[in-house]
């Protein structure tokens, strides 16, 4: 009985501990913590039994309120949005976890707030995953994005700025995105995707149409960050503070990058989409471009949590490209990465907060070689992520790359494996330049020698999530041809 | 010009107007089901009468209304209506917000619907009114919240 | 005796020390122990498998995929099992060579590089043993993480610098690599090795081959040292000697060449070679490198950097053997994999041992060691009389096939770059020899041999050298081994 | 041509508006002013879709006894109005936390104004 009520009970799950939050933490505050960890512990285990179970059973489609759409809103638990529910729950779970010492230290007496609006930003991103209907779909895209502003504002003093401007650039790409709905209901009469992608076909050349598409596709953009459009992230993901950072890098651009995929792949579908307008095809220079920029402003940064954040600009592009590829190598390629990205990114980003943690900072430049000794483990988890990052085998990196470039080599599109290459080499440069720092250099003779530092690794609490997250890579790598298997079996067409 | 203290005048008027909005919230809100109107709607015009109170009398007249503190906990059970009588039509074996699931006895299911609708539209208007006036209270506190 | 599991454990063997390494850092004599014990179990496991090579079976093991429809494939064919024999035969005696080493130059970091020596020979016997291209560059990609540490083992900015250009070089290589065998799953829908290749059936554009073809050049190439790609050889040369010696004249450097002879045998086949034309681009790069090579190890006057570009040299030789495409200069080629190896091995340990003893790095410096050194120098002179292809020494019968070969296809130019850049090895090593035994030498009176942890290896090896020269047969059935893998080449790609 | 643009006049209101909207997000200064374009676009989308439902003659479709149900052109399309209703609130939320944001900056820096503020974060 309960198989079929799941899409919606993962997304209200975080409704209700979006609620017990506020209430237990206004009579106890300490409690928000553990609180938030059970809501996103509940729904990635829901989000783990829902994708068992959709391999076993299929599709799961859940009408709110009886009302089977088009009349009524719908949730779609497909093999797609269920892949996407479940990377995010399971990364934010460890996140989660991880925000406790980070929470107490750099924002105390906001843990409240903090938790509940964490608790809303996933409702939201949940949400965005499992809707079938184009402005339901606004709306839960509203309710992450007002969420994740509140969330990049707490952290450091510039942060309220930063999350200014996102606030000022997502709205109005969020209100792009409504305007080309808009486009597509004067259009079809529908706002349901699946019922609006039984009629595209025959509204194919309608301006409107087109108009919609570029539209949504712009408004979209900004979220996830595609190149020209990626102005906000470095700003926001810097200022915030290591948990809002955290959780928001892996997941935000994530689910932007879902909605593109829904759009193109079932909402249009590929041969109607370019069609329409070579959006495929422009998506995917800009995501070369942006692979590219992304890396090579990540190495002119000396701020770790900087750096990061121009390589998920880099990032975003792959997903992205191998998207623009549309061919089940590419869309394999794009959705491994999703996973790999977020485990990755995830696993960068609690690095950095352990570092900030202990050391009060994450410059580059102040790294040395008592690192190793100071924090062991955290720099071993460190090390996997980066050198998974970098593409090497068998850690996850090099799989979704290796699919991406095989993707690429099927539409024999050469400039794309070239980049995918090339950036593959940028990424080593920024992060051997940190290992080298860390592992192999001695300091010089007057600084501190790496020896005489004491072991200060960070509490459990943190160190869990962060190894968990580099042993994952590990998995993940390993398991890659089951999963990959499964990815096929989603493609759409 | 800024003043401290306060304008009979205004806050009189406020309080001549205020329980007429808050009569029209609550028609909006009771007749939201099966006419124009809703929880919403209603909910922001309760919030307006008890803003205008707030904007004219200050905080010391306020208090009298509808304490800070106790937005929150209204917003939240607002929240809890709504949350609650989705999750009973859900237990009961229907869709979430499926009110013809409801467990009222003996009535038929339209009538069920609508009483569904009713008590979703009372908690949507319970939190909109509160997490409005909790909007204004922490900005004219003007504390830093991030 | 079922031997599927043998080709995983040989791998595993040495991998399964690093924890022990790793924990018993603080005990020297207890981790050197692992080491050790390491490298006989892995010895002794590919030993196992030799018989069965030696009748031209394969052991093959999947173990799970890798991608769908690409396996996790191990597969100890003759060639692979031969390359095994020697990195980990050749393992044992630098593991004691180590610690005479490490222990007499007083290294800083003796863990981590005991650990990314035993994670290196985990490598080099997964490549030897990789069934498909996918997991062949997996083993490709760890021997390159692998060796990092040890390159820049010093931690001086010299030995920085070496380092990040041996990441640059190989890494780049790796995503090279990484993009010709994509293009071959494309074309042909299978990475697996198969003995004649696999490129003859598909319907390959012309320009595609090319493309694919400089691909795998580029990304072989690089650690196989063909020039231009080589710069990062010299540079790597900042690591213990030790390192230079097993790493930079026997696994990774070798595994270039395997690499190339796997490409060009098992890739690309004989036929598609020949038919468009590559083997020629490989014999002219080859050919220059041997000639270039050799006349830049004149210049050098760091004994090790010599060392170096006569390594570079010499791997030019085994390329040079594969791209004739004849039964015999492939057999040339496989045999001087093995030749190379025991006589660059001697070579490197005796300049390890001059450093650490007389703290020599110059040849200009080494006047008159030989009375001091008779053991070392000794085997030094064994090496380079190999090298330059003086018999009874192996270096001169691999030198004959690769002759033989070019002569049975008939094409004269590699035989006259053979024999000149024979008289350019003696020309470069026996005047070291000559500064060693006749030229006087100053301040040598407080020094002796070294210690008995370096000599002793550096005599095996040099006899081995001699020894393999006499009986090419001896122990291993190197001759046989190469003989029918060559034979396997060619049988397989005429149908 | 004049049809065009007479017979689209609520378009052409909503593009205009679009457009004052752009103007204060991209080239105003103080960051109220731009907070107010964000508004003015968002209440633009508004207009577009409360203009496409509306109909002539058409009254509410709560059911009426005098309309049978089968002339559907009696009654005005629901959805975009309800649809808009949340955008509304959706934009409600926005402004409010955009405000809150705003009095945080204030609160630090002492100032609105975009490019006083760069200077002062550098």
């Amino acid at each position: 009985m309960i198989d079929s009520h799941l899409p919606a009970l993962i997304a209200l799950t975080f409704v209700l501990f979006a609620i017990l939050i506020p209430m237990f933490g206004l009579w106890k505050p300490k409690s928000s913590q553990p609180l938030a960890v059970l809501g996103s512990g509940i729904a990635s285990v829901l989000s783990l039994y829902a994708f068992a179970t959709y391999l076993q059973t299929g599709s799961i489609r859940y009408f709110f309120g009886g009302w089977e759409p088009p009349v009524g809103i719908e949730f779609v638990y497909d093999g797609l949005s269920g892949f996407f529910v479940l990377v995010i729950n399971t990364v934010a779970f460890f996140v989660l976890i991880h925000s406790r010492q980070v929470a107490r230290r750099e924002f105390p007496g906001k843990e409240m707030p903090y938790f509940a609006l964490a608790m809303l930003a996933l409702l939201g991103f949940n949400g965005m995953i499992l809707t079938g209907d184009l402005f339901n779909l606004y709306v839960f895209l509203e309710i992450s994005s007002l969420a994740s502003y509140g969330l990049i504002a707490i952290g450091s003093r510039p942060a309220p700025y930063a999350a200014f401007r996102y606030l000022i650039i997502g709205t109005a790409g969020g209100t792009l995105y409504l305007l080309g709905v808009g486009f597509l209901y004067t259009v079809t009469g529908t706002l349901n995707i699946i019922d609006m992608a039984a009629m595209l076909p025959t509204f194919a050349t309608n301006t409107s149409v087109v108009a919609a598409l570029v539209l949504m596709v712009v408004g979209i953009g900004v979220k996830a960050a595609l190149f020209p459009l990626h102005g906000w992230l470095p700003d926001s993901y810097t200022f915030a503070s290591s948990s809002s950072t955290a959780l928001i890098a892996p997941i935000g651009t994530k689910v932007a990058a879902y909605i593109l995929f829904r759009i193109v792949f079932y909402l249009f579908g590929v041969e109607l989409t370019d069609a329409v307008a070579p959006i495929t095809t422009v998506i995917g220079i800009l995501a070369a471009i942006g692979i590219l920029y992304g890396s090579i402003m990540a190495i002119a940064q000396t701020e770790m949590k900087r750096m990061l954040a121009y390589s998920s600009v880099s990032q975003i592009g792959y997903i992205i490209m191998g998207l623009s590829l549309a061919n089940p190598l590419g869309f394999a390629g794009a959705l491994l990465h999703v996973l790999n990205h977020a485990v990755m990114k995830a696993c960068l980003f609690l690095v950095a907060g352990n570092l900030r943690m202990k050391e009060g900072h994450s410059d580059i430049s102040k790294f040395n070689d008592s690192y190793r000794k100071k924090y062991p483990w955290t720099m071993a988890s460190f090390s996997v992520a980066a050198i998974s990052m970098v593409g090497l085998p068998p850690l996850a990196g090099f799989f979704s790359k290796w699919y991406l470039a095989l993707g690429t080599i099927d539409n024999e599109n050469w400039i794309f494996l070239a980049v995918i290459l090339i950036s593959s080499l940028l990424n080593a440069v920024y992060f051997f330049r940190i290992l080298e720092k860390v592992y192999m250099m001695n300091p010089k003779k007057d600084q501190k020698e790496g020896s005489d530092a004491e072991r200060n690794e960070v509490g459990f609490s943190m160190m869990f999530p962060t190894s968990v997250l580099a042993i994952a890579l590990f998995v993940i790598g390993f398991a890659n041809a089951a999963i990959v298997g499964i990815l096929f079996n989603i493609f759409p067409m | 010009m800024r003043r401290q203290e306060e304008s009979p005048i205004v806050l009189l008027g406020s309080r001549l107007l205020s329980p007429y909005i808050m009569l029209f919230g609550l028609y909006v809100i009771f007749f939201g089901h099966y006419s124009p109107g809703g929880g919403f709607q209603g909910g922001t015009l309760l919030a307006a009468s008890i803003l205008l109170i707030r904007l004219a009398g200050g905080r010391r007249v306020s208090r009298l209304q509808i304490q800070e503190f106790a937005t929150t906990p209204l917003a939240v059970f607002g929240v809890i209506i709504y949350f609650a009588t989705g999750l009973v039509a859900m237990i009961m074996g229907g869709y979430f917000l499926d009110y013809e699931m409801l467990p009222f006895t003996g009535m038929e299911p339209a009538m069920v619907r609508y009483w569904g609708i009713l008590i979703i539209e009372v908690g949507i208007g319970l939190a909109v009114m509160a997490i409005l006036v909790m909007i204004y209270d922490n900005m004219v506190k003007g504390e830093d919240y991030a | 005796m079922d031997l599927t599991l043998v080709p995983l454990l040989a791998i595993l063997s040495s991998l399964a020390a690093v924890p022990f390494i790793l924990w018993s850092s603080s005990k020297p004599n207890l981790r050197e122990t692992w080491t050790i014990i390491a490298a006989l179990v892995k010895f002794g496991l590919v030993l196992t498998l030799l018989p069965s090579a030696l009748n031209g079976e394969s052991v093959t093991l999947h173990l799970f995929d890798l991608a769908p429809g690409l396996p996790f494939a191990l597969n100890a064919d003759p060639l692979g099992v031969f390359f095994a024999v020697i990195a980990s035969g050749l393992w044992i005696f630098t593991s004691f060579y180590s610690i005479g080493y490490v222990r007499g130059h007083k290294e800083h970091k003796q863990t981590r590089y005991y650990a990314s020596f035993a994670i290196c020979l985990s490598a080099t016997i997964g490549i030897a043993f990789s069934g498909n291209l996918l997991t062949f560059i997996v083993f490709y990609e760890l021997l390159t993480l692998a060796t990092y540490p040890l390159v820049i083992h010093t931690e001086s900015d010299d030995a920085i610098k070496a380092g990040r250009k041996y990441l640059s070089f190989t890494l780049t290589a790796g995503l090279l690599l990484i993009a010709a065998a994509g293009m071959v799953y494309y074309y042909t829908g299978t990475l697996d090795f198969t003995p004649g290749g696999v490129l003859g059936d598909a319907d390959i554009p012309y320009h595609m081959i090319l493309v694919m073809f400089i691909l795998f050049l580029g990304g072989v190439g690089v650690k196989a040292g063909i020039m231009p790609l080589h710069g990062w050889l010299p540079a790597a040369m900042a690591a213990p000697t030790p390192v230079s010696a097993l790493l930079h004249a026997v696994a990774v450097v070798k595994s270039g060449v395997f690499a190339v002879l796997r490409v060009v045998g098992y890739v690309f086949g004989v036929d598609v070679m020949g038919d468009y034309g590559l083997n020629e681009i490989l014999i002219v790069l080859a050919g220059a490198t041997v000639i270039l090579a050799s006349l830049i190890a004149f210049a050098q006057d760091n004994l090790k950097r010599r060392l170096a570009y006569s390594t570079v040299g010499h791997l030019s030789y085994i390329v040079l053997g594969i791209a004739l495409l004849t039964p015999l200069g492939i057999q040339g080629g496989i045999m001087h994999i093995a030749a190379h190896a025991t006589m660059k091995i001697t070579l490197f340990f005796c300049a390890g041992a001059i450093i650490v003893n007389l703290h020599r790095t110059e040849i200009s410096n080494l006047n008159g060691i030989a009375k001091v050194m008779p053991w070392t120098m000794g085997a030094f002179v064994v090496g380079s009389m190999g090298l330059a292809g003086i018999p009874p020494i192996n270096g001169f019968f691999s030198k004959f096939f690769l002759i033989s070969g070019s002569l049975e296809g008939d094409m004269m130019i590699p035989v006259i770059i053979l024999i000149v850049s024979g008289l350019l090895n003696a020309g470069y090593f026996f005047p070291i020899i000559h500064r060693a035994y006749f030229k006087k030498g100053e301040g040598l009176e407080k020094y002796g041999e070294a210690s008995p942890f370096m000599v002793v290896p550096i005599v095996i090896t040099a006899t081995l050298s001699v020894l393999f020269g006499l009986f090419p047969n001896l122990f291993f059935n190197f001759f046989d081994l190469a003989a029918q893998i060559s034979a396997s080449l060619f049988n397989s790609a005429t149908p | 041509m004049l049809d065009f643009f007479l017979g689209h006049y609520a378009y052409w209101f909503v593009v205009i508006l679009m457009c004052v909207g752009l103007y204060g997000i991209l080239f105003k200064k103080n960051l109220v002013k731009k907070t107010i374009g964000l508004a003015i676009f968002q209440v633009s989308v508004v207009l577009y879709f409360v203009s496409i439902a509306s109909k002539w003659g058409a009254t509410v479709p709560v059911k009426d006894s005098n309309i049978p149900v089968e002339q559907v052109a009696n009654y005005l399309n629901p959805l975009p109005h309800t649809l808009m209703l949340t955008a509304i609130v959706v934009g409600v939320a926005t402004l409010g936390v955009a405000f809150t944001l705003l009095m945080a900056i204030y609160n630090r820096y002492g100032t609105l104004d975009e490019q006083e503020l760069l200077e002062k974060i550098q």
